[in-house]
């Protein structure tokens, strides 16, 4: 029961949180909300048992996430977003007709925490029930993103080598000019 | 009907999220709060893949004495890898604001416009 | 810069306890892996250079408790006073901002200090400057407190050598 | 912020303590929550902590930009290099199996090994993208 | 050497000697000889073909497969060697002229022109001995192409537009129509072999017949049946030669050719006249044939008469198709001959008159014929021979047409055909006319003025000669048209 | 029981930063608010920890412990310096 | 024995060679490695191409794990032909990329460079080969990224407003994607596609499954540069270096058009098809007429293909559309000639831009008589784009008309033919300006291209003539291809 | 045992009340300095409370050196973080609201 209460209370803060991100103009603000909102998601993947997520989310969306939108403001200096012109009515029609479709797709969806829901009976059983003794971790989330999805990981891993290498194309001039120099040297 | 709600409540609002994400990207022109919004659009997709992977009163999937129902370690997977593609596309989306910055003196998407056509 | 090399094993002793403590599977790869670890990071703080006395006080005696006490009696004190004041109808604070002198010498002690006063509710140091801290009092009876001197006479000055 | 006394002090005293943890929670990952990723996101945030508090140039001195790439492309070599290690060893790729005289206990040490190859590579790209953003218009 | 090598020669030659104009470039005597040597190299293995295919052997070669079942295909039958006698003929002629008209007229960048008029040539002869309608269609596409920049050459704005009129009016009815009509031709039958009889009759509901005919007629573009005849003016912002060579030659016969061939071996002249596909398109070619002539006689510039006489003669050709007779079809395979010879000449004595004259109107040109006789000499018998007069070859494919239009009752056709004739007189025999008794505007005399360069007066010559010789000889086309019309 | 009733206050705290967090007024205000969401989530983090017996979740507390003071830290530095680059020698 | 691991080592070759290419120093040696790299992959393509082509389907188990536990790669004659076009492309952009790069790049980030290229190829080979749907998903995020990094590397500074558009499109795309795949793993609970395809089979009428199916279809459209949702395409290509222009027309949304077939015909393939279908025929015809007419209208060379890519785009959906064998087979067909067509056109504007610095058409002028070879590239290429007899690009007008025509669609069949024609004309203008309007006074000496640009251009062109006459490979895969997809309506 | 069950209710009891009383001061205090106070220093010894009450529920393992851990932590950070915050505040030139009636006001 109390696990539903704090679910429903940290899903309406993320609520709040997302509206006030965009009714708010200054940037800085928002950022830090944003930093809040990833707070709250972090939250929320705890209660529903999701601790590496969990994890990886205040790590990530509070850290370095945020750390790197202070950055980029530093860099751009434009603290005030200017106020919208006009009302936009095509996205807010765009994201009505998405939402309309989710809610709609959602209908059938088994319901929330259903034991005998297909993706709590076919694959992912498996990996609870032999995880332990095939990989001998009983993590059995590491287990499933190291060896049964070894390979995603491996791609998870290029995905953030290609962003560093991005970055260091984009903006990393300066870091890279020092490595020239010394190569010359 | 009540069982509905009651079934669907988290997915709903998680809809919602995903909704108000959604508008901030589409529908605002400072590329720095595009770049919060598609990040909130995105934490939101992973709540909920998580929700999916729930399991009432199943526990965290590290296997341990005295518990046996376990939520689905699986979504928890995927959106480990997802969080890590969602950071490395904002570091790369922020690289560019910096660099547009830069190049426009400006992050607001209808000044860019401007500038472009101008030209 | 040159420091003691106690410095070093002190700070390599405290961090495989922190690993132990944290770990909670002491089998022998995990063990060996914290030596492993606990070296790798004080190699790391050894080219950061933070190893020092001021850090890593490998002479602090335990006869700061008393300290601890005081302040700790501090905290409770005060945070009373607030939840008083949070409570209290009308107008019910009077916010200072006052000079104080700092008469302690090492920084560590004047840090100690400025942290212990912010600590206190009440009472949050705005400015630590070289010789002075600048503290925001919300209550007059808060800073006439401060400028009694008592809290900086609890400050321990004797553990600091150099 | 250097000369903000307080805070200079306390990243001294902070930066072991958060660069053990991230050791920890990296070989920590098959028992609990974390693993090669988290370890790397707190690792480089340790170092941001210290660049926020010390300054970018000292960091960059501890540890240079290039070898931040080096480690970069190192740690994706060593998650691909497991898997052309299982190749090599005759069986496909990435699947830990003859790593170890037993399957599971080989199963480990390729989690271990992989996890580390994670973990190098997420803090040395978060620390780069951090040195790309924090000195990109220093004088 | 086979049967197969020899019709790969003869395809390759013209794209060999285009590289090797190419690679000549900066000696234009070398680059000249090069072109010469080509064409008669070209000539006369067409003639030896020629030789060997009335001996009975059989050429046929497969190139490749691009889609299943369906080859490119090289074959000769009757009326392709017809057509590849007439345009390997005369590109030796034309070759003749072109380089005595380009260096009196001092064309720029004439290395590509002469590159790609081998170019046109090499691809009307794929389209004459096409195996079937695909590799037709292939190659009506490349001498589409080849062409315009021909017809661009000279790379002046109004160079620029007309080549563009040409460009697009050509390709957007072959593409648009034509290849639809292929395509649907190949969904119904699933094949596009040329086929004694046609392949359509049994697989094509009659009622959709003159549908489909009526996209092939207006598809193939390059038969200027109206509305889709605008390019042929347009084009004749081109240098002469390519005027004379290609408008007159090379890529409108390829246009009606093509026309017989579908009629022929496609719809199959039985499938034709029994499902009244021919019904209400003949109309068109009837009309053309009438409103071309008009327009022709309002026309002041030389280039632009001939131009519509082009259009007008080319729907005879189309009309005996679609008459599907025996009598019509041996008319209009006899006509693709006869018209070529006759136009031919005209365009060079077009061509002639500007270099040595350079004047393009009728109206400047009284008095002219006195200066330049031979030229105005050729102009006549060409002319006369378009009118279809004895004792040129004219008159026999005009006499056929006409047999054939009574053959089918259709005495209206008959009476379009007389009135057109007539329209030829009023048209075409004021130039010489004008040309030998007229006078010039201002009453003084060309002192000046001499004949063309020799070359091109040999080219002239030749060709008017030709003319006079097909009404007494008209037997090697005669004999192959006749057995394409499927008579013996 | 009381772990319930202790998650409830941590969460109506929040609610009552959060609200401090929308409202304002300054700048510091709003980071005053987000510091003192991130403690008390820890904490919410830590007694879900032990409500759920599931222990391993407190590092994520832990770990938000630490991000959440770095955050601050950050922010602050660019409220002082307007970069990440200065080391604050200069003083 | 290595055998059986060929069909992997073609995406962890490239991996591999990733990190290694971005430590290497200077200008020559990256590119060299590369360079091998890629031609590597394109025998490892080919061999798999030829092994897969007589309807054979290779399997291997990632990390030894049995699907569905574990991740599979899957491959049949699709994916090989698919993997082969982006390796061949890969292997034949290299050698073009080092004038070109050593001119556009400077030279402390060619090695990173060189990576983020061999990181796109690895995303685009690793999209085809796998079986996973979420592994998919992954490495379509590598090549994404990549390519917004790529893209971004142009010299204007609106390379960079076109990468973060892009960069937000394909971010949009992507999480649509992802949030299909996770309403569909709710209702399946796996993401093999072959088990999904099983497993989907009972609960086609789920209101899931079909929210879940038009997200993913809208994600891939996305990033398939859709008609409506085409908006970052013409940007993305204008202002990116002239290598990736190359790199990325000719693969990048192959490959999605790949994604679309595969998860359309293998993981749903039922009922929701026919609703789909007419979507993509209404899309295809507006999608072929209006970017075409926006493409005439354009004055930047690389702009104008960019439109002419959208419009190609449309006809590869139109097939799909049609869900026949011919409509399929002619998608197929024409994602690997429109590859080969398009490779080279860019490649041609490329060699321009690097003699004369611009890709503006008005600088375009006379260009035809002093660069020759590229001239007639252009043209050539052109031409197959048009669809002239003769070059590849007719072959799949060819196919996508007889498509038609089976369903009596003549609208359709309009519209394709129509589209021909105003290729034509979009063709035609820049023919016309480099061949027929004068050199301006002002322009001094341009000389044709060097040959290292040029050879890999005329390969491309040769091949547009090659695969114009010789189908065996194309069309032949792709009837393998279509059969395996399991299409049995007309 | 049920003593140490007993204390820690009190303690977790305790810090409820104290989070619950620094989320009404930042509420009810006027200006950003006296906010300060309520937030920050309440937060210490609230999360004190919290953290020991709960160590005392897990009894001695790894998870109460944990909890201890945070607790330590947090003793460090937390006013760090608020002298920090203050700090900035005054470098950004916010004024305090200040008594008036108070004559002995500096800076």
């Amino acid at each position: 029961m109390i696990d539903t209460l704090i679910d429903i209370t940290l899903l309406a803060f993320l609520v709040f949180t997302a509206v006030a991100i965009i009714r708010m103009r200054n940037l800085f603000v928002i950022i830090m909300l944003f930093s809040l909102y990833s707070l709250f998601s972090a939250g929320l993947f705890a209660v529903m048992d999701a601790a590496d997520v969990a994890f990886t989310e205040a790590a990530v969306g509070a850290g370095i996430s945020t750390v790197l939108m202070l950055g980029t403001l530093a860099l751009t200096k434009n603290h005030e977003e200017k106020p919208p012109s006009h009302l936009a009515r095509l996205p807010l029609l765009v994201v009505l007709v998405t939402g309309g479709a989710l809610v709609y797709g959602t209908y059938d969806i088994p319901s929330f925490g259903d034991p005998a829901s297909p993706a709590q009976t076919h694959v992912g059983p498996y990996y609870i029930q032999h995880g332990k003794e095939d990989t001998s971790a009983p993590n059995i989330v590491t287990a499933v993103l190291a060896s049964y999805r070894g390979y995603d990981t491996l791609g998870e891993v290029t995905v953030i080598f290609t962003a560093g290498i991005g970055v260091m194309l984009l903006i990393g001039g300066r870091l890279m000019r020092k490595q020239k120099r010394k190569d010359q040297r | 009907m009540i069982d509905i709600i009651f079934g669907h409540y988290n997915y709903w609002i998680v809809v919602v999220l995903m909704m108000a994400g959604f508008y901030t990207v589409i529908s605002r022109g400072n590329l720095i709060k595009k770049i919060a919004g598609i990040n909130i659009f995105q934490t939101s997709v992973f709540l909920l893949y998580i929700s999916i992977g729930y399991v009432e009163k199943g526990t965290a999937p590290i296997i341990a004495e005295g518990y046996t129902v376990y939520s689905n370690p699986l979504p928890h997977v995927l959106i480990l890898t997802a969080i890590v593609v969602g950071v490395a596309t904002t570091a790369l989306g922020l690289a560019l604001v910096v660099r547009i910055k830069e190049a426009y003196g400006t992050i607001e998407e209808d000044e860019i416009h401007d500038q472009d056509m101008s030209l | 810069m040159k420091y003691p090399v106690k410095h070093v094993i002190s700070l390599s002793v405290v961090l495989f306890l922190l690993w132990l403590g944290l770990s909670g599977h002491w089998t022998p790869l995990l063990v060996s892996l914290g030596i492993v670890s606990t070296l790798l990071t004080v190699y790391i703080a050894h080219r950061m250079d933070v190893i020092d006395h001021e850090t890593y006080p490998a002479h602090m005696r335990l006869l700061m408790f008393r300290f601890w006490f005081f302040l700790a009696r501090e905290i409770i004190a005060a945070n009373i006073d607030v939840i008083r004041r949070v409570f209290k109808p009308g107008k019910n604070i009077s916010p200072q901002m006052i000079k104080l002198p700092v008469t302690m010498e090492t920084c560590l002690a004047r840090v100690i200090y400025a942290n212990s006063i912010t600590l206190t509710p009440g009472t949050v140091s705005v400015n630590l400057e070289k010789d002075s801290v600048t503290v925001h009092a919300l209550s007059i009876e808060g800073a006439e407190e401060l400028r009694s001197g008592r809290m900086a006479r609890a400050i321990p000055q004797d553990y600091v050598e150099e | 912020m250097k000369h903000n006394l307080i805070l200079r002090l306390i990243a001294k005293f902070l930066f072991p303590v958060i660069a053990l943890f991230a050791f920890y929670v990296q070989f920590h990952g098959d028992y609990g929550p974390g693993g090669g990723f988290q370890a790397g996101v707190i690792l480089s945030v340790a170092f941001i902590f210290y660049a926020l508090v010390y300054g970018l140039k000292t960091t960059e001195e501890i540890l240079p930009p290039h070898v931040l790439r080096l480690l970069a492309s190192s740690g994706v070599l060593i998650y691909a290099g497991t898997g052309v290690v299982s190749l090599l060893m005759g069986e496909n790729f990435l699947d830990y199996d003859p790593l170890s005289s037993e399957p599971a206990a080989g199963q480990h040490l390729g989690i271990l090994v992989i996890e580390l190859g994670v973990g190098i590579t997420v803090s040395s790209v978060m620390l780069m993208i951090f040195y790309a953003f924090a000195g990109r218009g220093q004088p | 050497m086979t049967e197969a090598q020899v019709l790969l020669l003869v395809l390759g030659l013209p794209f060999i000697g285009a590289v090797g104009i190419v690679l000549t470039r900066h000696r234009p005597n070398l680059r000249e000889a090069v072109t010469l040597i080509t064409a008669s190299a070209v000539c006369a293995l067409v003639l030896m073909i020629y030789g060997q295919f009335q001996a009975g052997t059989p050429f046929a070669v497969d190139i490749a497969e691009p889609l299943p079942g369906l080859l490119i295909r090289f074959e000769i039958e009757p009326l392709g060697m017809l057509f590849a006698l007439v345009a390997g003929s005369l590109w030796l002629i034309t070759s003749i002229y072109a380089i005595g008209y380009m260096r009196g007229h001092h064309e720029v960048n004439q290395t590509s022109f002469y590159a790609m008029f081998a170019i046109a040539i090499g691809s009307t002869l794929g389209a004459a001995f096409a195996g079937n309608l695909l590799t037709l269609f292939l190659c009506y596409e490349i001498l589409t192409i080849s062409t315009y920049p021909l017809v661009a050459h000279a790379g002046t704005a109004e160079a620029r537009r007309g080549a563009r009129t040409y460009i697009g009016i050509l390709l957007a009815t072959s593409i648009g129509l034509q290849l639809l009509a292929i395509l649907i031709t190949y969904a119904i039958t699933g094949t596009l072999d040329f086929r004694e009889g046609g392949i359509l009759a049994d697989k094509l509901d009659p009622a959709w017949a003159g549908l489909l005919l009526a996209l092939y007629i207006f598809g193939i573009g390059k038969a200027a049946v109206m509305p889709f005849h605008r390019w042929l003016p347009a084009a004749m912002v081109a240098p002469t030669p390519v005027s004379a060579l290609l408008h007159a030659v090379a890529v409108v016969k390829a246009g009606v050719f093509t026309v017989l061939k579908v009629t022929i071996y496609i719809f199959g002249t039985d499938f034709i006249t029994q499902s009244g596909a021919n019904d209400w398109i003949i109309w068109f070619a009837g009309a053309t044939i009438l409103l071309a002539s008009l327009i022709a006689m309002r026309q002041d510039n030389l280039k632009m008469r001939l131009a519509y006489s082009t259009v007008s003669q080319l729907s005879y050709i189309v009309l005996g198709a679609l008459l599907a007779t025996n009598m019509s079809l041996l008319g209009g395979a006899l006509h693709i001959t006869m018209h070529a010879f006759a136009k031919i000449t005209l365009f060079f004595a077009a061509g002639a008159i500007l270099v040595a004259a350079n004047k393009t109107l009728i109206s400047d040109m009284g008095g002219l014929g006195r200066a330049m006789p031979i030229t105005f000499g050729a102009f006549l018998v060409a002319s006369l021979s378009i009118i279809g007069l004895p004792p040129f070859g004219g008159m026999w494919s005009k006499w056929y047409l006409g047999m054939g239009a009574v053959e089918t009752g259709q005495w209206l056709l008959l009476t379009v055909l007389m009135i057109s004739s007539l329209l030829n007189i009023a048209y075409l025999l004021p130039i010489p006319i004008r040309g030998f008794f007229g006078k010039t505007r201002d009453g003084t005399h060309y002192h000046h003025i001499t004949e063309a360069p020799k070359s091109c007066l040999l080219a002239m010559a030749l060709t008017s000669l030709a003319c006079l010789l097909l009404f007494f000889y008209p037997d090697p086309f005669y004999q192959l048209a006749l057995s394409a019309a499927g008579g013996q | 029981m009381i772990l319930a009733v202790a998650a409830i206050a941590i969460l109506v705290t929040i609610a009552l930063a959060l609200a401090r967090a929308f409202m304002g007024p300054t700048l510091y205000d709003r980071i005053l608010a987000v510091n003192m969401v991130g403690t008390k989530t820890v904490l919410l983090i830590a007694v879900l920890a032990v409500l759920s017996g599931r222990t391993e979740i407190i590092d994520i507390a832990l770990i938000y412990a630490l991000i959440n003071f770095i955050g601050v830290v950050a922010v602050l530095k660019l409220v002082e310096h307007g970069n990440f680059y200065a080391s604050g020698e200069e003083d | 024995m290595i055998e059986q691991h060929l069909s992997l080592l073609l995406v962890v070759i490239p991996l591999i060679a990733a990190p290694v290419t971005a430590m290497l120093p200077g200008r020559r040696l990256p590119w060299l490695f590369t360079l091998s790299v890629t031609w590597v992959c394109l025998l490892l393509a080919s061999w798999q191409l030829s092994v897969v082509m007589n309807g054979s389907v290779i399997s291997y188990e990632l990390g030894g794990w049995a699907p569905p536990w574990g991740i599979e790669y899957r491959i049949d004659a699709m994916n090989a032909l698919v993997a082969f076009i982006v390796a061949a492309i890969a292997a034949v952009t290299l050698p073009y990329a080092l004038r070109s790069v050593e001119k556009e790049i400077p030279e402390y980030q060619t090695s990173l460079f060189y990576a983020a290229i061999l990181l796109c190829l690895v995303g685009l080979l690793g999209i085809v080969q796998t079986g996973d749907v979420f592994n998919l998903f992954v490495f379509l995020e590598i090549s994404s990224l990549s390519s917004y990094v790529l893209i971004a590397m142009g010299k204007q500074r609106r390379a960079l407003t076109a990468a973060y558009q892009y960069l937000i499109m394909g971010t949009i795309g992507a999480t649509f994607l992802l949030i299909g795949i996770g309403l569909i793993y709710a209702e399946t609970g796996t993401l093999n596609m072959l088990d999904l395809n099983q497993r989907l089979q009972p609960i086609m009428e789920h209101r899931t499954v079909h929210t879940g199916f038009a997200f993913i279809v809208v994600g891939i459209a996305l990033k398939l540069a859709l008609f409506p949702l085409h908006l970052w395409l013409p940007n993305a290509y204008t202002y990116s270096p002239s290598v990736i222009s190359v790199f990325l027309a000719a693969t990048a949304t192959k490959v999605a058009v790949y994604i679309m077939l595969r998860m359309v015909f293998t993981v749903f393939s039922s009922s929701l098809v026919v609703l789909t279908s007419y979507m993509f025929l209404v899309l295809g015809i507006v999608g072929v007429i209006l970017p075409s007419i926006s493409a005439i209208f354009q004055t930047d060379a690389k702009r104008l293909l960019a439109y002419s890519s959208i419009a190609q785009i449309s006809y590869m959906v139109l097939g799909m559309g049609f869900a026949s064998v011919l409509g399929l087979t002619a998608t197929l067909v024409h994602v690997f000639n429109h590859a080969l067509m398009k490779g080279a056109l860019f490649m041609a504007i490329g060699a321009i831009v690097y003699r004369v610095g611009s890709s503006r058409l008005e600088n375009f002028q006379g260009l035809g008589r002093q660069m020759p070879w590229t001239f007639s590239a252009i043209l050539i290429a052109g031409l197959s784009l048009i669809g002239i007899p003769g070059t590849a690009g007719f072959i799949s007008k060819w196919y996508l008309v007889l498509a038609a025509l089976e369903q009596q669609s003549w609208l359709i069949t309009g519209v394709i033919l129509l589209g021909s024609l105003l290729a034509v004309i979009y063709v035609w203008k820049i023919v016309e300006i480099m061949f027929f309007r004068p050199v301006p006074e002002t322009v001094i000496e341009v000389r044709e291209a060097p040959a290292s640009l040029l050879i890999p251009t005329w390969v491309l062109v040769s091949a547009n003539l090659f695969f114009g006459f010789n189908t065996e490979l194309t069309v032949d895969v792709a009837g393998t291809a279509v059969r395996l997809l399991g299409v049995t309506a007309p | 045992m049920i003593l140490i069950e007993m204390l820690s209710w009190l303690f977790i009891g305790a810090g409820a009340l104290l989070g619950i009383a620094g989320g009404i001061g930042i509420h009810r205090f006027p200006d950003f300095y006296s906010r300060l106070h309520a937030a920050g220093t309440t937060d210490t010894l609230c999360a004190a409370l919290f953290l020991i009450g709960l160590a005392m529920q897990t009894g001695v393992s790894v998870a109460s050196f944990k909890l201890l851990l945070i607790f330590a932590f947090l003793f460090f950070s937390s006013p760090t973080a608020s002298h920090a915050l203050a700090n900035a505040a005054m470098l950004g030139n916010l004024k305090p609201y200040l008594d008036e009636n108070n004559a002995d006001q500096q800076p």
